[in-house]
């Protein structure tokens, strides 16, 4: 079976990933998107300890992570749309004032 | 039951208080008056209660509520009534009552919302004099030590609007706080050495020590409450405040400063008889202020022309003799003395103030005379208050200055006696002279007098009775005044045979009665006194057993008759004192005016010292005042306040302003910069673990 | 085994690049479908980690609703190419932007870093240790028993966090309410 | 004595086979059922009695030219098709038509007939389902017109909507059946109860069945939920701009997904290839002849129901259907507590 190693650096690596997106991406969707994408890098590296401890709880820890992001999915588009809303841009640097 | 007596004058303060405004002049009068009356009632029963009891077992106890309880300080709010006691509330609520009567008339001319206040006042006065005098332990005491302090306050200035009025209300205040000040130490000092502040346990812990051959710690703790007695009651250094407190109506001048309040240290002195016993040197002290203070300001009272003014340095001269009595450990001749004033000092401030009252506001005695035909009943009630405060004989002033004056000969204390002796002299003439230049003799420029009237105060009626005044027909006091007045003078009268002196075939009931207040409670006084003559035969140590014990010494040296003539001469003497006094007075006052007025240009110099009572309130003006002032401004404002109170305040407003603009930087609503703080964060943190 | 090596590295090979290409597209679109596909390479992965009930959650929840939900903003909004308002994008941000881009690498650096210093021991001994028996893993009885006793409440709070989402995003994305 | 992966390869590419035959008299029977229900004939000229004309629609269809917009995304544009048609074919994959055989010994151990046996089926039914979501709104966003953008607004919106109830029902039939292998589930419905009533869970759950058949329809994009391409308001909606070859995957992927649809609703209410007479290696014939039915019965709706408006759909999805779903949900997981099934 491939070892653990394996699985941790491939989720290491998509977790750089996502960061990197976080900040370099000038809209918020794909920001979001690379959280999504940080999120699933956690994903991957519980579900391979749980099976290298050969227990289920890192699928229901992953089934959790995964409610997470949904509510947090849905959460951050009605913020975009509400944004956009009012900026026409999804450019998340020119959302900067504290107060409406 | 007790607690009902200070309760209800506090009653009728709250009613005038609240909804005084809406009441009318009688009404608020009748609510205060009727407070007083109940008072005076529930205060005879009390006392009859108390009488039922056998003498060695008079004390009636109301414990209302523990107050304090925090470790091994226990304060109950808890009143006492004992001899002392009792003597105390039938003359603050019988004279009060009085008083409160005579106020109905006198400040008629108020508007009904001042007169609420005035009387708001007054019940509110007699409610903490009650519990002065009411309460079981020095802090209660202290309650009402402070109240009786603030309604002088308040009262003294109830013309507030008159800047003078004002200005005595805030000396009398600032004095008094000095005096409380002392007070407190001395509290305290009791507390920390005996660990009680129930007058009984002080007592009792007090009456095991030996009493102190030198200055100790007894001696430090009386002469610190001797203090605040000084301040309370108008001895030097701090009696200045009680003349200028004239300033305040009347009747108050005679419920405060004459009957009640100012007496209030003698009563404290005398509450705490066995302590005093026990420390000699204070006692000593207290004499020697008591007997200076007589002097001083009888001498004062010599030439004072406001006719308040110079029963206000009676007043003070009368304390000082209450103070010798005390001094020389005769605390029942001090209470005699402080009982009998009462009355005839009340009875003579009334009827100044129905004279001021019928000239419209004139107090100079140069503008009066001749007033004996139009004020008969003022004059007659007057005299008789005079001839009591002068010491004639066979009314209430002569048996206890006589007493008094017996005590300190007796004690030892010649020269106190001396002075004691002249200073009762002294006020035979001045009341006289007081007498004489108001009530005889011609009206001196009757005309003069209501511009100088209406000029100086701007209080309520002045002006609308001035015109009425005139220099024609004055009207005689009113009923409400006259009855106050009759009431008093009788009680000025018969008020001394309570204590008539076993010598003149009386058997001194008041002292006997007074006898187990100033023994150690529970310890019978004759063992006190034993002891205390087993100690040594000196004769203040021998007081200082316990003034009952001495007094019972002296009794028995009586009864061996060795001074009994003694007495009897020394009483003949006194009452000669008397006569002479009035005789001086009437030829310098009645005969011979243009020869006074020699005397006084001869020995001008003399005449303005007096006349600027020894210039005493310019000293304290310079030597004490000057500097606060100085100091309050140059540094305490200038530098403390406006450089290093606001430097603070505005320091620590301008830092975090100034701060908040740095830190404010940090806050870009820039979701990319925030992301950046976390990771710096994570990698940071995973860095470590990683390096570790 | 070579075959699951070989699996490993197809797919994980699939997502890195396609996570790449998430971060690295200009069109919001095809991130979308990007991630898409790395979600599938992902789920592929899960099975061969013998989790296919993992594998089927994540095609149905991330692929099956998430994604279309950001699929529909992104159709909504007709999210334009960003280089459209790079104009609008204020003078500052790109000090974040190279900052952050950098402590990314730095923190996968780190991260592989540390696997690879504790990979010598751990990694064997949890091979040893691991009793792999897949059924074991991949039945769905097992996993549910756990969700509704060991993490009960968490499931409990989950489901209270998707209420309070739902509302929210509701008010947040309503024109008036 | 055949091996057992050229057997597996066989069935792949039969049911492929069947798939397509299945799309082709799906076209023919609509046509001439709709023919019918509306008093014509229908297709009668290709063949006998038109039975070709579908045969003619692929070779017309794909002799057509390739359009692509103006401005569409060349990539997805293309993309699209193809992941609705691969999605539909996959999704028939998990889906056993019939008992396990051997061919008459021709194999030297039986196989089911079917292509996958995952012991998750239903889920990874329910995933590619979810999947083939995809498929129309790539289409109609990456053709860059209108109509395909609110087409495939509306279809990804509706299909969301229904999955939840789909999903619902699906869950209940699990509990019942007590399984998710879709094989498992078939099995549990062998027999009969009292002797006389075939072990359906359609008489269990008949809410249940109601409510699959419902979300089914709005699955598969049909009239009376038929939005994403509603001719009367949008053109064509998601497949507007397409043409030729991409088009008629679009075309086949509706067809196999309705049939997909009616043999999963077979499998998972009517007892599959469980039926009386027959023998087990003919239960196919009674799995196809429900399917049939199922299938009948959507031509029927789609050409006696008129559309609903959009709307109307959304709550009724929302406010009818998942409140249903979730209550035959909890009843019957308290049924089977009660009962212990």
């Amino acid at each position: 079976m491939v070892p653990l190693g394996h699985y941790l650096i491939l989720s290491a690596i998509l977790f750089a990933t996502g960061t990197l997106g976080v900040f370099l991406r000038r809209n918020v969707i794909t920001m979001l998107l690379s959280i999504e994408v940080m999120l699933n890098a956690v994903n991957l590296a519980f579900i391979a300890f749980g099976r290298t401890i050969g227990s289920a709880d890192g699928q229901v820890i992953m089934f959790f992570v995964v409610t997470v992001a949904a509510a947090e999915a849905a959460v951050g588009l009605a913020l975009v749309i509400a944004l956009f809303r009012h900026r026409e841009t999804l450019n998340p640097d020119t959302f900067t004032s504290l107060k409406w | 039951m007790l607690r009902f007596i200070p309760l209800l004058p506090f009653v009728g303060f709250l009613i005038n208080w609240s909804l005084g405004r809406r009441l009318s002049r009688a009404a608020a009068g009748r609510v205060a008056c009727l407070a007083m009356a109940g008072a005076f009632a529930v205060s005879a029963w009390s006392v009859w209660q108390l009488l039922q009891l056998p003498p060695e077992a008079r004390g009636i106890r109301d414990l209302v509520m523990p107050w304090v309880e925090s470790g091994a300080l226990s304060i109950p709010l808890e009143f006492r009534l004992d001899p002392l006691g009792a003597v105390m509330i039938l003359v603050v609520s019988g004279i009060g009552f009085l008083i409160h009567v005579y106020s109905t008339a006198y400040m008629h001319d108020e508007r009904p919302s001042e007169f609420a206040r005035y009387f708001s006042y007054l019940n509110l006065f007699a409610a903490f004099m009650l519990v002065l005098v009411l309460g079981a332990n020095f802090p209660v005491m202290f309650v009402g030590w402070e109240g009786v302090g603030l309604c002088s306050y308040l009262l003294i200035g109830f013309w507030f609007t008159k800047k003078s009025a004002s200005d005595a209300g805030k000396k009398a205040f600032i004095v008094n706080r000095i005096g409380d000040f002392g007070f407190l130490l001395g509290m305290f000092f009791v507390w920390s050495q005996f660990g009680t502040f129930d007058f009984q346990g002080v007592a009792r812990a007090a009456g095991q020590l030996p009493p102190e051959a030198a200055f100790g710690v007894l001696s430090l703790a009386t002469l610190l409450l001797f203090v605040g007695a000084t301040g309370k009651s108008a001895q030097i250094p701090l009696y200045v405040w009680l003349p200028d407190a004239m300033e305040g109506p009347t009747p108050v001048s005679a419920l405060i400063h004459a009957a009640t309040m100012v007496t209030a240290g003698v009563y404290m002195i005398g509450r705490n008889a066995v302590l005093f016993g026990h420390a000699p040197e204070t006692l000593g002290i207290v004499a020697g202020i008591g007997v200076a203070t007589a002097l001083m300001a009888g001498t004062i009272g010599l030439v004072q022309n406001d006719i308040k003014r110079v029963l206000a340095y009676s007043t003070v001269s009368q304390l000082g003799l209450m103070f010798v009595a005390m001094g020389v450990g005769a605390f029942a001749a001090g209470i005699f003395h402080l009982y009998t004033h009462a009355f005839f000092k009340a009875l003579l401030f009334l009827g100044s103030g129905a004279v001021i009252h019928a000239l419209h506001g004139e107090q100079d005695i140069r503008k009066m005379g001749g007033l004996r035909k139009e004020l008969p009943i003022t004059y007659w009630t007057f005299l008789i208050g005079s001839l009591a405060i002068a010491g004639v004989p066979l009314l209430s002033g002569f048996f206890s200055k006589d007493e008094i004056l017996w005590k300190a000969f007796s004690g030892g204390h010649t020269t106190v006696w001396a002075v004691s002796a002249v200073a009762s002299l002294l006020t035979a003439i001045y009341m006289f002279r007081l007498v004489f230049l108001t009530f005889h003799g011609s009206r001196a420029n009757a005309d003069a007098n209501h511009d100088h009237a209406v000029a100086p105060d701007d209080h309520g009626a002045k002006a609308g009775h001035g015109a009425a005044g005139g220099g024609g027909h004055l009207h005689d006091a009113p009923p409400a005044m006259a009855t106050a007045l009759i009431l008093l003078a009788i009680g000025s009268v018969l008020a001394g045979y309570v204590g008539v002196p076993a010598v003149i075939g009386g058997s001194n009931r008041i002292e006997q009665f007074l006898e187990p207040s100033f023994a150690v409670p529970g310890v019978e006084a004759a063992a006190g006194h034993a002891e205390a003559v087993a100690h040594d035969g000196e004769a203040v140590a021998a007081h200082a057993a316990g003034g009952e014990a001495a007094q019972v010494h002296g009794d028995e040296g009586a009864a061996a008759g060795a001074d009994h003539g003694m007495e009897l001469k020394l009483m003949a003497f006194s009452s000669g004192l008397a006569v002479a006094g009035i005789a001086i007075a009437a030829l310098f006052f009645l005969a011979w005016r243009r020869v006074t007025d020699r005397i006084a240009s001869a020995f001008s110099l003399v005449h303005r010292l007096l006349l600027n009572k020894y210039y005493v309130d310019e000293i304290y003006g310079f030597v004490i005042v000057r500097p606060i002032h100085w100091i309050s401004e140059r540094v305490l404002w200038k530098v403390v306040d406006a450089g290093l109170i606001d430097g603070t305040v505005n320091g620590a407003g301008a830092s975090i302003a100034g701060w908040s603009d740095v830190l404010r930087r940090l806050q870009t609503g820039s979701v990319r910069a925030y992301a950046l703080s976390i990771f710096v964060g994570v990698v940071v943190i995973l860095g470590y673990y990683v390096w570790r | 085994m070579a075959t699951d090596l070989l699996l490993f590295y197809l797919f994980g090979g699939v997502a890195v690049l396609a996570s790449l290409l998430v971060v690295l597209r200009r069109n919001p679109m095809h991130s979308v479908l990007l991630l898409i596909v790395s979600f599938a390479a992902l789920a592929a992965l899960y099975i061969t980690l013998g989790s296919p009930f993992a594998a089927v959650i994540q095609i149905i929840i991330y692929a099956g609703a998430i994604m279309v939900l950001f699929l529909f903003v992104v159709m909504l909004l007709n999210a334009h190419k960003e280089d459209e308002d790079l104009a609008a994008a204020p003078k500052g941000a790109a000090g974040p932007l190279r900052a952050g881009a950098l402590l990314g690498v730095v923190l996968a650096v780190e991260l592989v870093w540390a696997l690879v210093k504790a990979g010598g021991t751990r990694d064997g001994a949890l091979a040893a240790g691991a009793s792999p028996d897949v059924t074991a893993l991949g039945d769905v009885r097992e996993l549910g028993r756990l969700l509704f006793t060991d993490y009960a409440f968490a499931f409990e709070v989950t489901s209270i966090l998707i209420i309070v989402a739902m509302v929210g995003a509701v008010v947040l994305a309503k024109r008036e309410i | 004595m055949i091996p057992l992966y050229i057997a597996q390869l066989g069935i792949i590419l039969a049911v492929f086979g069947l798939l397509l035959v299945a799309a082709a008299i799906m076209v023919y029977s609509e046509r001439k059922v709709a023919a019918i229900i509306q008093q014509r004939y229908g297709p009668y000229l290709v063949g006998p009695r038109g039975m070709l004309q579908p045969i003619a629609d692929v070779i017309k269809l794909i002799f057509k030219e390739t359009l692509r917009p103006k401005g569409a995304d060349r990539v997805l544009f293309m993309l699209a098709p193809l992941i609705s048609a691969t999605a539909a074919f996959t999704a028939f994959a998990v889906v056993p038509f019939g008992a396990e055989t051997d061919l008459f010994g021709l194999l030297e151990q039986p196989i089911s007939l079917q292509v996958a046996d995952v012991n998750v089926a239903v889920l990874v039914l329910f995933a590619i389902t979810s999947v083939s979501v995809y498929g129309i709104v790539l289409a109609g966003w990456s053709s860059n017109s209108k109509y395909s953008l609110l087409g495939a607004l509306r279809s990804a919106s509706q299909m969301i909507s229904y999955e939840l109830s789909y999903g619902l029902t699906l869950a209940s039939v699990l509990i019942v059946a007590n399984s998710l292998s879709l094989t498992k589930i078939v099995n549990a419905q062998q027999g009969t109860w009292f002797g006389w009533m075939p072990a359906w869970f359609v008489f269990v759950q008949p809410l249940g069945f109601v409510i699959f058949m419902i979300a089914g329809v709005a699955e598969t994009n049909r009239a009376p939920f038929d939005f994403p391409e509603a001719e009367q308001e949008l053109v064509a909606g998601y497949h507007t701009e397409y043409s030729s070859t991409p088009f008629m995957m679009f075309f086949l992927a509706e067809y196999i997904n309705m049939v997909t649809t009616a043999a999963v609703a077979t499998d998972l209410f009517l007892g599959g290839w469980h039926g009386p007479w027959l023998p087990e290696y003919l239960g196919w014939i009674w799995f196809v002849a429900k399917m049939g039915a199922i299938l009948f019965f959507y031509i029927w709706m789609r050409w006696t129901l008129p559309r609903l408006r959009y709307d109307q759909l959304m709550a009724f999805g929302w406010k009818v259907m998942l409140p249903l779903a979730a209550l035959n949900l909890l009843v019957t997981a308290a049924g089977v507590i009660y009962f212990g099934y």
